[in-house]
């Protein structure tokens, strides 16, 4: 337990999660924390944020009920729209979407992940599930977040296959493959959060989250992590946005 | 309209043959047809080549089964558990065989069969471009759009077209009419795109039921090969209007098939050892009775009279 | 949510500006916004690039009106009656003003739609191969499908990405949540490819109408710019479950149209004289009334419930 | 009026239409006669027929009430599916058509038709309403059949202006532009039934209908029309087609 008696390391990561949408945007959601992320926003600052969910489901109110997948009957009930992943996800493509969530096992500095093989992809030493939307979502948003464990064999200096991608070998990388726009704005990690700094768009220290530090977080990345001038410890969640979301949990499944 | 209404058992014997390609449903998380996995794999097939977006924990338990040569597809494991044993154990030990990949992205897949379905020659995709998945998937090809001067790379994805789809609807009658409800994922895409379609159904009713509203139905009955009255057949996934998700269940799958033993354990309890799926909702028992959705959501009233 | 509903006038007035490309209707034959036909003519925009598969009349009163620079589409004309007088006008003898015509065929209209809503660098065809199409359009360009090795021509069709569209729904709330029954078109290609929707809406509803059944809208909110509540908006188009098709104001317009003078008579009388929808369906009058559809084809009922 | 007292010419180019579906066959249906057709067809020897109407409807039986237009109400209630052109269009690419009707102001001698421009496109002497989905369905059916009325100006040896693919110059020339299949099955005007025959499959008379004769009709045509072996005079609609088309034109539409 990293956090403060009154949330847990996953409400803070969630409230994180929830700030970095503003009103009114269009939100590709992803599974689990991120669909929570979007139902704090929506009930807090964020009123006006619609959200996509890859199966084919746009929702404005969150889901009455626990979402164990983005595909489960509470998020279809009283949906916005139900219709297909290719009306979706062309949407997506079509530069319809402001932001985007996605999650993996290996993270880099440059905000590439890897959610396919661990080693080579011929002879993985541990096959992942794949990609399902997230290469699309790192691809086609007009930013990214990305939701990650922090750990130094996840958080590592380049990872072995770039499923998602994010500055490649930094920004200028990701324009000359041909995507025109988007990239990692922010990785939110049980310890901290980073932010693309800089030329290349490496991976800084944003914040630590409380009981953390820069020392501790650090130590925890693979690489040598450069951290933002103005970093800070990050804000705990506030009285209004714990409220939001003990309203949509209400089975307490993320303060275990 | 010929009656397409057979006995499930009939239709995987007759319509999915050895080496065949599958999608076993299309709209990610929901709606996956179980009873047609368990099918699959009680009848022996092999060397399938699974297309898959999202399909939970299906491909792994095919995958396990032995019954799958290759998988096309954006993702395998288990939604709520995370990684596939079966899927881990085939792509890194050859366990129970060993399994060719070809990597997908859900939107590559969807325009994949969009391209299938529409007689497409190639979908152009702007997606895939820097992932190594253009590399670990050889059929993707990077070109230049030519319809513009300045470099604009384009991927071009082939055409995917299964030979068999099975789908699960909420209601269909004897024809292959089908009414379907919730999110659609790429299961039209899969229905146009498939060389042949077996419909399992929740609850066969008349013709009139479907024709009643025809902007419910989301493949048109000429498509349909088979029709399959399963009751929960897409247990444990869920299915709005009828039938919650047993998370239960999948977490369950999920610690078993840790290790191969565990998984040959649960295989032949909740499988082999089932002569059909009625025995397996038996086995079930209260316990399915307490997945059914008992509530009333209904849909607003629409008037299709032309007169 | 914004409240989108405003006054049809005012969408017109704010949404859609001298100079823009336009769809109008995208269902073929039905569900024809001819309100806004009529309040485009009243307001005297100008230089409108009209995308257009088949809106019947609607894009030659246009022509006649003097609004139209171009005509991005597959048939222009009069449904019932054939030839489109105006369009003929304007095409042979630059009355009342040259026209350049982009021809498509529906498929290509639909694909290039279809590749503007998706974000695709174009559509691959093989439609429109050996037509001559591909001379006086273009924009089409054949090329070698890079994926094969042998002969394999495919024509690209650059992706349309119309300004504005105006699309009829039998009901939508205040919020730009909608329902929309009957064949679809290409309303739904037009509405996510349109950067700015505007939607004619039959009946306004309460939002948990529409939500109560959210496979019945056809695009999302998110993309409508306003919605404006024109009862009997798509006269003389018919409107399923609302609305029969007006033939014989079809075949009078046919007929007032084959000259200019009698064009404009007609225009003076159904439009330019009129202030508002109101003021025609005033002037409609029982003849409206004989169209409306009174009798009852429900569709079956759908629950969504998730409990 | 070339027909004997009980049909008319248009009755039975209804029922001579409707005898090239056959049973089971995905048919793409064009607007007026070719509804008809497909009604006649389904009501007598093609019971398993299928209707795709590229608006976005498909029909197993033939609509209750007159239609003006293939969108018109009455075509919509009690369809098999009501989904948009792409999706249609698309089977229609896809090869899961079987069969496909079209009209037109002018076809050729290889079956080419014309319905956008008479005279230079660039500046037209008449201008025609255009291809609407006619050039997708001449290209990319299995067969086609056009619908035309029968005169020298309509008939003509070479087109001006090729909306929809017949043989091109021959049929060698439909394959080289790189289509796979298709081309004109039947043209069926209100004089005759031409047929495409030989290896360049030109348009031969197949048969006259009755009141004409293999003289009228090559004197009605604009080119050089040569005749088939077994040419002969069309059969008359008989009693069962009769009957269906009186049931599906209640009004009597297509008896004036």
């Amino acid at each position: 337990m990293h956090g403060r008696p009154e949330y847990t390391t996953q409400e803070l990561m969630i409230v994180a999660a929830a700030r970095e949408i503003a009103d009114g945007e269009v939100v590709f959601v992803g599974m689990r924390l991120p669909i929570m992320a979007f139902g704090v926003a929506r009930l807090t600052h964020a009123p006006n944020a619609v959200g996509l969910f890859e199966c084919g489901i746009v929702r404005h109110r969150p889901a009455d009920g626990m979402l164990y997948t983005m595909g489960d009957p509470p998020n279809q009930v009283g949906a916005a729209w139900l219709t297909g992943t290719v009306q979706l996800m062309g949407m997506l493509q079509g530069g319809r979407v402001d932001i985007g969530f996605i999650g993996g096992a290996e993270i880099d500095r440059f905000g590439n992940i890897n959610s396919s093989y661990i080693g080579d992809f011929a002879a993985p030493t541990v096959k992942l599930p794949g990609s399902g939307g997230a290469a699309d979502i790192a691809a086609m948003s007009g930013r990214v977040l990305a939701i990650m464990n922090h750990e130094n064999h996840r958080l590592v200096p380049k990872v072995s296959y770039v499923t998602s991608v994010g500055y490649l070998g930094g920004a200028a990388e990701r324009a000359a493959c041909g995507l025109r726009r988007g990239g990692p704005a922010a990785v939110i990690t049980d310890r901290a959060i980073l932010r693309p700094h800089g030329p290349d768009r490496e991976l800084h220290l944003a914040s630590w989250h409380p009981g953390e530090s820069a020392e501790s977080v650090s130590a925890n990345t693979g690489w040598s992590l450069r951290r933002l001038p103005n970093a800070h410890e990050t804000p705990p969640p506030g009285a209004a946005e714990l409220e939001a979301l003990h309203r949509i949990d209400r089975d307490g499944f993320w303060r275990r | 309209m010929r009656d397409k209404l057979v006995d499930l058992k009939d239709a995987i014997a007759e319509l999915v043959r050895d080496g065949d390609s599958v999608v076993l449903g299309a709209c990610l998380e929901p709606m996956i047809p179980f009873a047609a996995t368990h099918e699959l794999i009680r009848q022996g097939k092999r060397d399938l080549a699974m297309i898959a977006p999202i399909s939970d924990a299906s491909t792994d338990m095919l995958i396990g089964g032995g019954c799958v040569a290759k998988v096309i597809g954006a993702w395998v494991g288990n939604v709520s558990g995370g990684l596939g044993h079966n899927y881990r154990r085939a792509a890194e030990k050859r366990v129970p065989r060993s399994i060719a990949i070809e990597d997908y992205s859900n939107f590559a897949l969807g325009m994949a069969l969009t391209a299938g379905a529409y007689g497409m020659p190639f979908a152009p995709l702007r997606s895939l471009l820097g992932s190594d998945i253009l590399k670990s998937n050889p059929r993707f090809k990077v070109t230049q759009n030519p319809l513009v001067d300045q470099p604009d790379p384009v991927v071009l994805v082939p055409p995917l077209k299964p030979d068999v789809a099975v789908l699960a609807v909420q209601r269909a009658d004897r024809l292959g009419n089908s009414h379907f409800w919730g999110n659609t994922g790429l299961a039209q895409e899969a229905a146009l795109a498939a060389e042949r379609v077996i419909v399992i159904a929740d609850e066969i009713v008349e013709t009139p039921v479907i024709l009643s509203d025809p902007n419910r139905i989301l493949f048109p009955a000429f498509r349909v090969a088979a029709v399959a009255h399963v009751s929960a057949g897409v247990h444990p996934s869920p299915m709005v209007g009828a039938w919650r998700r047993d998370n239960d269940f999948f977490a369950d799958y999920h610690a078993r098939s840790r290790d191969r033993e565990g998984f040959l354990a649960w295989l032949a309890e909740w499988v082999l050892d089932l002569p059909d799926h009625a025995a397996y909702r038996a086995k079930l028992g209260a316990g399915l009775e307490r997945l059914r959705i008992s509530g009333a959501a209904p849909a607003a009233a629409v008037n299709y009279a032309a007169d």
